[in-house]
């Protein structure tokens, strides 16, 4: 038997990981020699970024360089290099966010922030990880601190549900996604994606079995990234927690969840069966539908971006698909990556609109609430506007080049029915989109932010407004520099 | 002339089975009972239908990599036990109520 | 550099206006930066070349390299005038709402100047990607201004209006993304650009619906059609009218509408020639079912705005007509009357806004008689009247005209139902206009308390301009066609094989194919 | 002097007039804005007068004045420049137009000094004047096509003059809609015109005008000239569009004589004349236009018997009398109809003055049975009235005898005539001479039943003297068009000179022959006696049996109801078209617009509203309901890859 | 045969246990089935040559989880809970069928591929011990994973005790 020891090199591949690890601990330690008492919220979330940023920096100069780690079970390449850049970065956002949320912030503080780096974490493991046991040890890391992130709410009833809904129907889609990894261990006897992807197309052909772990492990995907029939836990769990955490769900899980999911695609699974890539296509346009027709009958803000999520996950799908079937992924893929980071960006925006509206841990924000908005606060009215146009696509925001690039590559494909289909329902979702515009700039009401005092939250809206449009106006540059690396 | 070879001789297929027996009953359990701790004990029971699969695959394709797997998704069951279980306590003590149909304030 | 300024200049003032102060100068700044952008404007036609059929002051820069996609701008005559129609409307327009709109005047001036620069960016752009930004770009402020500051029904219209005009046009980025694969195909790298579209040849299978040429030719054509609208899509178009503020209306008529028909110019008959000269049936009897319809249905409106937002379906079925007609006529019909359009039911509307200020409503029962006591106003809307029923001499006769005669060329059956549009344009106008001017005074002359004025100095300053223009064109259409003939020349004769390309001052005359002298 | 600047000042004067008068529109000045227009008007005359002269100057094959000043339309082949032609038919009509609008002018003055709009009043008229003579003057169909809509513009405002009056301003929209029809088909005569001859100069028309008559019904020229005709239908009030004429008396009195019977009534025989190469080559389109002629100088005379309303009776001659030009050129006599036209324009401008001038001695009263014996209050107006009517009802020699006897006597005998189509003129003049005699009988001679609030007076001299001047014209003026027949038995042997001016620019009727002088004797005596006897039936039964007429009209019953209502023809249009068309409207509004496209998008929105009701059910909170959508998922995806592989 | 006479026990140990765990209405009854499933399980472990893990399963589950899981059910007042299915007879119905599709599915495709999977047979091969070769590719092969994990029982550890000390947690107030 081989044994394959890891080294030095290995450790500086995963010095994000470590870093984001150890810095993780400081808060809680803290804590403790506190004598169990909360130091100032800003010195948390200070400690928390300054984690994240080491993680980040350590990341980008180490990260993309496509080497793998520990006996292959990890790589380093582009996609872990943009997915781990774009969820640290909603991560760090997120805390923003958290540190400013009535249901979040004070009391528990630490832990929180501890969780939080954790489960950020878990998704660096997730997007990195080319095993499937490790790609469920950090789904698992990832999902586990959020079902505890979730349930540590100020906010007393719906957190709870809402916690407890996402636990049980998560260890369900686990253990499914678990079931599909024994199939493949099984059958092709490793379950590490690089050494299935050679004898993938064999296995297809022989092995039923084979066949059932592929689509139960993408099952298990399309649960986390909440693709339809798969989605139902989506809206309440996104309604239930708090909206900083919804933010953070909506975006680092959504965004790892799709790069690892690009990852098992790209294994060759989807090309040598073009039935999984029929099934993956209706699932797309199913999602694109329930999403929007359902967000279309929302009043709760939060429960509309939570449609409003599920939609862009069928968006995202398509491309995906495109990757999957493509001679030359690293088009498609690229074309992914950008509509997860335009994604991230907008969605982050949104529910930070909604946590600026919030003044309790319990108040419940919708639609309605915002009439007049824009008379009062005619800046972040501008920038919701933004995030909501930038949802529904319309230029010059990253949301359309998202869209753009994504139904390009789809197109470059072939697939121009499943892209009508993704261009009808963004016209539908247009019409949710415009309805909080319609709300804040053409109705009267007193609608105000919970106080005025919430700057990183503000900042937080207004930064993100402005690269939505920055960097749709520089997509082309972003482009070509997500493709060169991958 | 019966076939009594499936009685007889124990292969892959037998233990296949009985895991998906297994894991459908776990299924049934989430799918079905109403009590939210025995759902719990449900997905238990699915990952350890899982775990059997694992073994006998490890056995019969004569790869020990199956009992590191089996052996990580047990630590992980117990993990999400534990927060399960952590979870089911918070929302009892909130609702003070186990059964699955009085949690149905987020909906629509 | 130029074509960049003319672009972005009314972006700049939209920026400036955030930070002006709130005070009663942010109308004169507005009015004096419109002017501005007005005269800059003007110097494209010092510039411009009449005698060239091809692009002229092109500035190209690469945007997105990997998909080919460039900052790319270029004029030539079909877009010159809507140029310049654009920037003529917008001091108007200002100068029109100096009372009529009184809440967020800062905002509303933002949006003016950000529609202009949207518009004018669609005119000018070269680039299908580019150009496709300005289209839906050019949305986002009308929704706006219908919405802040319409009527009472002004959600449900501007939803409407946005839904409408956006479902077409995704299926026309489809259609420009799978363009811009078959340029690779061809050429082996991407492009958006729209010559190199043009010298793509798109396979047509004559007889089918599904051939390569007809579904891309549907997908623009569908996304041009809501906008101009053509009928039975028109239906966003009355609810908008209606509900808009007299400047969202006058804008909306006056240059929103022409982007698709503009667009049916630029992009539709060259990309598509033949899949566009098969389907010509369809979109000349559309453009003529859309004349007859238009004012039919006019005919019956209570309300004096919707009416002439009828009359506008009416008037764009005559551009249709006259462009499906594919000959030199109609073609210079039909853009000539695109100016028309503008001008005229521009100062309908303006019109209609000045008299719904004085009197808050736009019920015709309600009026009647105000020529007795309004006259200057009578005289005004008369004049427009004319314009618009297309009374030799004014600019809408020479538009009408031209267009009949190149549909009687293409298709005389049809051209003989056109010209039935003749009678009934007449008809609902005049009629309009005995109901309002004429007869004994209506209710809204009966309130002693708040008598009627006439039109006051600021109004007349509006108008004449317009009436000036009208009679300009009526008499001397020359002095406008002259730019766009060799353009329009170049476009009919060569329609199947259109290239263009980017002309150079030093070296003319390569591209002057039926240009005559 | 020079030619452009003539031209130029002839048709620019009045159209400067109109922008003076328009600008100070709220001044209510009768005299001074009348005199503007007046000296408008006069300064044109003088240029027409002096045109004329010009023209004479010319010898006879070049006898042409052509002006271009612009080019107006310049696209591909289409080229239509503002260019303006002054030869032998369009000088005839300049003097007319220019000659009794200037006496329409100073008419006016004193006519309308009361009223608060009259500088609008003549700034309007200088503007009808102007476009009259764009029309009259434009070297192509399309410069004549601007003055032809407008004159109909200036008819419909000047017509609604007195705009807050309901029924006027109905008068007027409906003038304009009816002109509007014709003038549709207008433009379909020149599509055809310009496809088929590749231009739209009248010139070159007459010029490419088929050698051989065209027989099919097809024919680029038969269909094109039809087209045109319709055209004509409608402005010259010939049937079927003749309906907005009688309508068109809301008007100012001498607006309705200098647009609805001396000028622009008869632009659409203007037209034909000046087309005749290219009519003349249609024999179908000629057979039409002279049975529509001929059918409308009948009907609208019948109706004309039974009127009441002293404009309305002369509104139905006018058209009575434009069906005799119609039938004139019908059967190729170009010449015939213009002189008609000319001597038309006389008398009944005339007649149309005097009545106006009656009205205004009236108080504004227009009811023939309330006047009577006005002979004794307005002397001047009464002498010159009777001219006119013996000039209308074709009693030599005054004017009118002559034009009529040549359309009778071409009606006959010309190859393209029929002696049907004679005896219709030879009826039509019958009824005309009765119905104008019962006009004269029933306003100045007989017993007056004036009311007694109103007392009649003759008029300030600046209304007679049109007055006067018309009726000069009106004896004096047939006789530049003596028939050979009567000029041979007359000293100094006068040649018919209009017809020998004309003659040059008008196309011989192919296969004409000689007329038989005995025939032609034979048929003047018939029509002057037929005349004559209608005329005394009609004072016998309006100023001596005063009773008859109600006999007759008993007798008659539906009949002489039937007339009465013209025809039911107005009711006939509004429950047969006009009604129809606006409930078709409201109909396709309601179900189309309104009910099936908004419908169908409330419908396609409901569908995805619906969709998304059918979602939000599904997502019924129940965690295990989620559950099962996730095992129902599977098994879908699970048997599909089970039956495709 | 005596190997089939053990695996046919077990299986129905497992499955009958298994089924004990889905019908109890009490959860009680259904924590001691649970219990007697894993060591069913555990005990096919044996049979499979997985000693260790077999040890560790009796240990983990059987031990620690249903520890856990009966303590929890002692916390609960759970008197009012008379009956063992949710609702639905609708529902149900679907849920048991597609539930018994997806096994029905499965074991169609076990039978199916069995026959590729080489199989070395299992009957033949040496029952020894495979801990040592197991623990050498613990810390070699799967040392990352097994690090996370570590890292992963902290943070359950740590998250767990701050949700039983959150405000909405244990000590909430009613």
């Amino acid at each position: 038997m081989k044994l394959v020891f890891p080294g030095i090199a290995d450790l500086i591949h995963i010095s994000p990981l470590i870093a984001l690890f150890l810095c993780s601990l400081i808060p809680i330690t803290i804590k403790i020699f506190r004598g169990n008492k909360e130091q100032p919220a800003v010195a948390t979330l200070i400690q928390g970024l300054i984690g994240i940023a080491i993680s980040l920096a350590l990341l980008l100069v180490f990260g993309g360089t496509g080497q793998t780690a520990f006996a292959d079970n990890l790589i380093f390449d582009g996609l872990t290099y943009w997915s781990g850049f774009i969820a640290l970065s909603a991560a760090a956002l997120s805390l923003f966010l958290m540190y400013e949320n009535p249901s979040t912030t004070g009391d528990q503080f630490s832990e929180l922030t501890f969780l939080t780096l954790n489960s950020a974490l878990g998704m660096l493991i997730l997007t990195s990880a080319t095993d499937l046991l490790i790609i469920f040890i950090g789904l698992e890391l990832m999902s586990l601190s959020l079902y505890l992130m979730i349930g540590m709410s100020h906010e007393e009833k719906l957190s709870k549900e809402a916690a407890f809904k996402y636990f049980i129907l998560g260890s369900f889609a686990s253990a499914i996604f678990l079931y599909g990894t024994a199939f493949i261990f099984g059958t092709a006897k490793t379950t590490n994606i690089l050494a299935i992807m050679e004898q993938s197309p064999d296995l297809m052909e022989t092995h039923k079995l084979y066949l059932f772990g592929i689509v139960l492990i993408m099952l298990g995907y399309c649960f986390k990234v909440s693709l339809a029939p798969f989605h139902a836990w989506t809206p309440d769990v996104y309604q239930g927690a708090p909206t900083p955490i919804s933010a953070y769900m909506a975006t680092a899980i959504k965004c790892v969840s799709f790069t690892s999911f690009l990852r098992v695609v790209l294994t060759g699974s989807v090309i040598s069966s073009v039935h999984l890539f029929d099934i993956l296509q209706w699932i797309a346009v199913i999602t694109m539908l329930v999403g929007n027709t359902a967000a279309i009958i929302q009043g709760n803000l939060k429960r509309m971006l939570a449609y409003s999520s599920i939609a862009h996950s069928g968006y995202i799908l398509i491309g995906v698909i495109a990757a999957g079937v493509s001679q030359e992924p690293s088009f498609a893929s690229t074309g992914v990556l950008y509509y997860l980071l335009s994604y991230s960006l907008m969605t982050l925006g949104a529910f930070a609109m909604v946590a600026l509206m919030e003044r309790s841990e319990n108040e419940i924000v919708n639609i309605d609430d915002l009439a007049g908005f824009s008379k009062r606060h005619p800046i972040l009215a501008l920038c919701f506007t933004i995030f909501l146009l930038s949802l529904a696509g319309i230029p010059p925001t990253v949301g359309f080049f998202g869209k753009f690039y994504v139904f390009s590559s789809a197109i470059a494909e072939g697939l121009i029915w499943l892209t009508v289909w993704g261009v009808i329902n963004s016209v539908i979702s247009v019409y949710y989109y415009l309805r909080p515009i319609v709300v804040m700039y053409m109705k009267d009401g007193d609608s105000v932010v919970a106080t005025h005092s919430l700057h990183a939250t503000k900042g937080t809206i207004v930064a993100t407004a402005i690269l939505i449009i920055i960097l749709g106006l520089t997509s082309g540059a972003l482009f070509e520099l997500v493709q060169n690396t991958l | 002339m019966l076939n009594t070879d499936f009685l007889t001789i124990i292969g892959l297929d037998h233990y296949l089975i009985l895991s998906s027996i297994l894991f459908s009953l776990g299924m049934i359990g989430v799918l079905m009972r109403r009590n939210v701790i025995v759902m719990l004990m449900s997905i238990e029971l699915m990952l350890n239908a899982v775990n059997i699969t694992f073994i006998a695959f490890s056995k019969f394709t004569a790869n020990v990599d199956g009992h590191i797997l089996v052996f990580f998704v047990m630590t992980i069951a117990a993990a999400e036990a534990a927060v399960g279980l952590a979870l089911a306590v918070t929302i009892f003590k909130r609702f003070r109520e186990v059964n699955i149909r009085f949690f149905e304030h987020l909906k629509g | 550099m130029l074509l960049t300024t003319v672009v972005f200049l009314p972006l700049l003032c939209a920026l400036i206006l955030v930070f002006w102060p709130q005070s009663k100068t942010l109308r004169f700044a507005a009015l004096g930066f419109s002017i501005v952008e007005f005269i800059v404007s003007l110097t494209i036609l010092t510039n411009f070349d009449k005698g060239t059929a091809q692009l002229q002051m092109v500035e190209k820069h690469l945007w997105i390299e990997r998909f080919g996609i460039s900052y790319h701008l270029g004029i030539d005559g079909i877009s010159l005038w809507l140029v310049l129609l654009t920037t003529f409307l917008t001091p108007i327009v200002i100068l029109g709402a100096w009372n009529g709109i009184q809440d967020r005047v800062k905002g509303f001036h933002i949006s003016i100047f950000f529609l202009q620069f949207a518009m004018i960016g669609t005119f000018l752009a070269l680039d299908a990607i580019f150009f496709y930004v300005f289209w839906e770009l050019s949305l986002i402020p009308m929704y706006f201004m219908i919405g802040i500051w319409g009527g009472a029904r002004r959600i449900y219209a501007t939803i409407k209006f946005f839904i409408f005009t956006m479902s077409g046009s995704v299926l026309m980025l489809l259609a420009m993304i799978y363009m811009m694969f078959l340029v690779q195909e061809s050429t082996g790298t991407m492009s958006a650009n729209i010559l190199d579209f043009y010298k793509l040849n798109v396979p047509f299978v004559a007889g089918t619906f599904f051939s390569l040429q007809t579904l891309l030719f549907f997908a623009f054509a569908l996304a041009f059609a809501i906008k101009v609208p053509i009928f039975p899509l028109h239906t966003w178009l009355p609810d908008a009218h209606v509900e808009a503020p007299t400047p969202g209306s006058v804008i909306l008529a006056g240059v929103m509408l022409k982007m698709g028909t503009y667009s049916f110019l630029r992009w539709v008959l060259p990309l598509f020639p033949e899949a566009s000269e098969y389907w010509a049936w369809l979109f000349l009897l559309l453009g003529v079912v859309g004349i007859i319809y238009g004012a039919l249905v006019a005919m019956v409106q209570p309300d004096v705005k919707k009416l002439v937002a009828y009359s506008s379906v009416s008037h764009m079925g005559y551009i249709m007509l006259g462009m499906f007609s594919f000959n030199i006529f109609g073609v210079s019909g039909s853009l000539f009357q695109m100016l028309n359009h503008g001008i005229s039911t521009g100062a309908l509307f303006l019109l209609i806004g000045m008299i719904y200020e004085r009197t808050h409503t736009r019920e015709i029962v309600k009026y009647g008689g105000l020529a007795g006591r309004l006259p200057l106003f009578t005289i005004f809307f008369f004049i427009m009247t004319l314009s618009s029923i297309a009374v030799p001499l004014t600019n809408g006769f020479i538009g009408e005209f031209l267009i009949l005669l190149g549909a009687y060329k293409a298709n005389p059956v049809l051209a003989g139902f056109a010209v039935s549009g003749v009678v009934f344009g007449a008809v609902y106008m005049l009629w309009m206009f005995k109901k309002v001017f004429f007869g004994p005074e209506g209710e809204v002359l009966k309130d002693v308390h708040h008598p009627v004025k006439d039109l006051s100095k600021r109004e007349i300053a509006v108008l004449v301009p317009l009436v000036i223009l009208v009679f300009w064109m009526g008499i001397f259409p020359n002095h406008f066609m002259d730019y766009s003939k060799s353009s329009l020349d170049y476009l009919v004769k060569n329609m199947k094989q259109y290239e263009l390309t980017v002309h150079d001052p030093k070296a003319p005359g390569a591209l002057q194919a039926g240009v005559q002298r | 002097m020079n030619n452009e600047l003539l031209i130029g000042l002839l048709i620019l004067c009045p159209l400067v007039g109109f922008i003076i008068n328009g600008v100070r529109y709220n001044r209510p000045n009768a005299y001074l804005s009348g005199g503007i227009a007046s000296t408008a008007i006069g300064i044109s005359f003088v240029c027409s007068i002096l045109l004329f002269i010009e023209l004479l100057n010319l010898p006879v094959e070049t006898r042409q004045i052509h002006v271009r000043f612009f080019e107006w339309i310049t696209v591909d082949t289409l080229r239509i420049s503002a260019g303006f032609l002054v030869d032998q038919i369009s000088a005839v009509m300049i003097l007319i137009i220019t000659g009794v609008g200037l006496l329409i002018h100073l008419f006016s003055i004193e006519y309308m000094h009361h009223d608060k709009g009259v500088t609008k009043y003549f700034s309007y008229l200088n503007l009808f004047v102007f476009n009259m003579l764009i029309l009259v003057l434009g070297d192509s169909l399309l410069t004549m096509f601007v003055g032809w809509e407008g004159v109909g513009l200036c008819s419909y405002l000047l017509i609604g003059y007195w705009f807050t009056d309901d029924q006027k301003a109905a008068a007027g929209m409906k003038a304009f809609i009816t002109n509007r029809i014709g003038d549709a088909a207008f433009i379909l005569g020149m599509f055809v015109l310009f496809f088929s001859f590749g231009t739209l100069d009248l010139q070159e028309l007459n010029a490419l005008a088929p050698a051989v008559a065209e027989t099919s019904w097809m024919g680029a020229a038969t269909l094109g000239t039809l087209f045109l005709f319709i055209g004509a239908t409608g402005k010259s009030a010939q049937i079927p569009l003749y309906v907005w004429l009688p309508d068109a008396m809301a008007g100012p009195t001498p607006v309705s004589a200098l647009i609805h019977a001396a000028t622009m009534v008869t632009a659409g025989v203007y037209m034909i004349c000046r087309l005749n190469g290219l009519f003349i080559s249609a024999p179908n389109t000629m057979m039409i236009i002279a049975t529509i002629g001929g059918l409308t100088a009948v009907i609208a005379a019948s109706i004309g018997i039974t009127q009441w309303d002293i404009k309305k009776i002369l509104a139905y001659s006018t058209v009575s009398q434009l069906g005799y030009m119609f039938l004139a050129v019908g059967v190729g006599a170009f010449g015939a109809g213009m002189f008609h036209l000319m001597t038309h324009a006389f008398f009944k401008a005339l007649m149309f003055l005097g009545s106006g001038s009656v009205i205004h001695a009236m108080h504004e009263e227009q009811d023939i049975r309330k006047m009577g014996g006005l002979r004794k209050y307005m002397p001047i107006t009464h002498i010159t009235f009777l001219f006119g009517w013996l000039a209308i009802i074709g009693i030599p020699p005054f004017a009118g005898f002559f034009s009529k006897d040549e359309i009778l006597w071409m009606s006959f005998h010309s190859p393209l005539g029929h002696p049907v189509l004679w005896a219709m003129g030879a009826l039509g003049a019958a009824m005309t001479a009765f119905y104008m005699t019962r006009l004269m009988c029933l306003t100045f001679w007989g017993k007056s039943r004036v009311p007694a609030s109103v007392h009649p007076h003759e008029s300030p001299w600046l209304m007679t003297l049109p007055l006067i001047v018309l009726g000069i014209l009106s004896i004096i003026g047939g006789w530049v068009g003596i028939p050979h027949v009567i000029g041979a038995v007359l000293p100094g042997h006068p040649e018919n000179v209009l017809g020998n001016w004309l003659g040059p620019v008008m196309k011989a009727i192919p296969g004409i022959t000689e007329g038989d002088p005995e025939t032609e004797w034979l048929l003047m005596g018939v029509s002057v006696a037929i005349a004559t006897i209608s005329a005394i039936i009609a004072y016998q039964f309006y100023v001596r049996k005063t009773e008859m007429p109600g006999k007759v009209a008993k007798a008659l019953g539906p009949v002489h109801t039937a007339v009465y209502n013209k025809y039911y023809v107005d009711e006939f249009y509004f429950a047969g078209i006009i009604n129809p068309i606006v409930e078709i409207s409201k109909n396709i509004w309601y179900y189309i617009d309104v009910n099936f496209i908004d419908k169908c998008t409330y419908w396609i929105s409901d569908l995805v509203k619906s969709a998304g009701g059918i979602v939000r059910n599904l997502q019924n909170g129940n965690l295990q309901q989620y559950a099962m959508y996730v095992a129902v998922g599977i098994v879908v995806i699970l048997s599909y890859l089970i039956t495709r592989i | 045969m005596g190997e089939a006479l053990l695996f046919w026990f077990l299986a129905l140990v497992t499955v009958g246990s298994g089924l004990a765990v889905i019908l109890f209405a009490n959860p009680i009854f259904c924590a001691l089935s649970l219990a007697m499933t894993m060591v069913g399980v555990a005990a096919i472990f044996i049979t499979l040559g997985a000693y260790f893990i077999a040890g560790v399963q009796l240990i983990v589950y059987a031990g620690a989880v249903m520890v856990l899981f009966v303590m929890v059910l002692m916390l609960f007042d759970l008197s009012g809970e008379l009956k063992a299915f949710s609702r639905g007879i609708f529902s149900g119905g679907l849920k048991l069928a597609s539930v018994g599709l997806i096994a029905g599915l499965i074991i169609g495709a076990i039978t199916l591929s069995t026959g590729a999977i080489q199989t070395t047979d299992g009957a033949a091969a040496p029952m020894h011990d495979r801990t040592k070769e197991l623990g050498m590719s613990l810390f070699s092969k799967h040392l990352f994973g097994f690090e996370a994990l570590g890292v992963l029982l902290l943070v359950i550890a740590v998250g767990t005790v701050a949700l039983a000390r959150s405000k909405g947690g244990t000590h909430a107030k009613h």
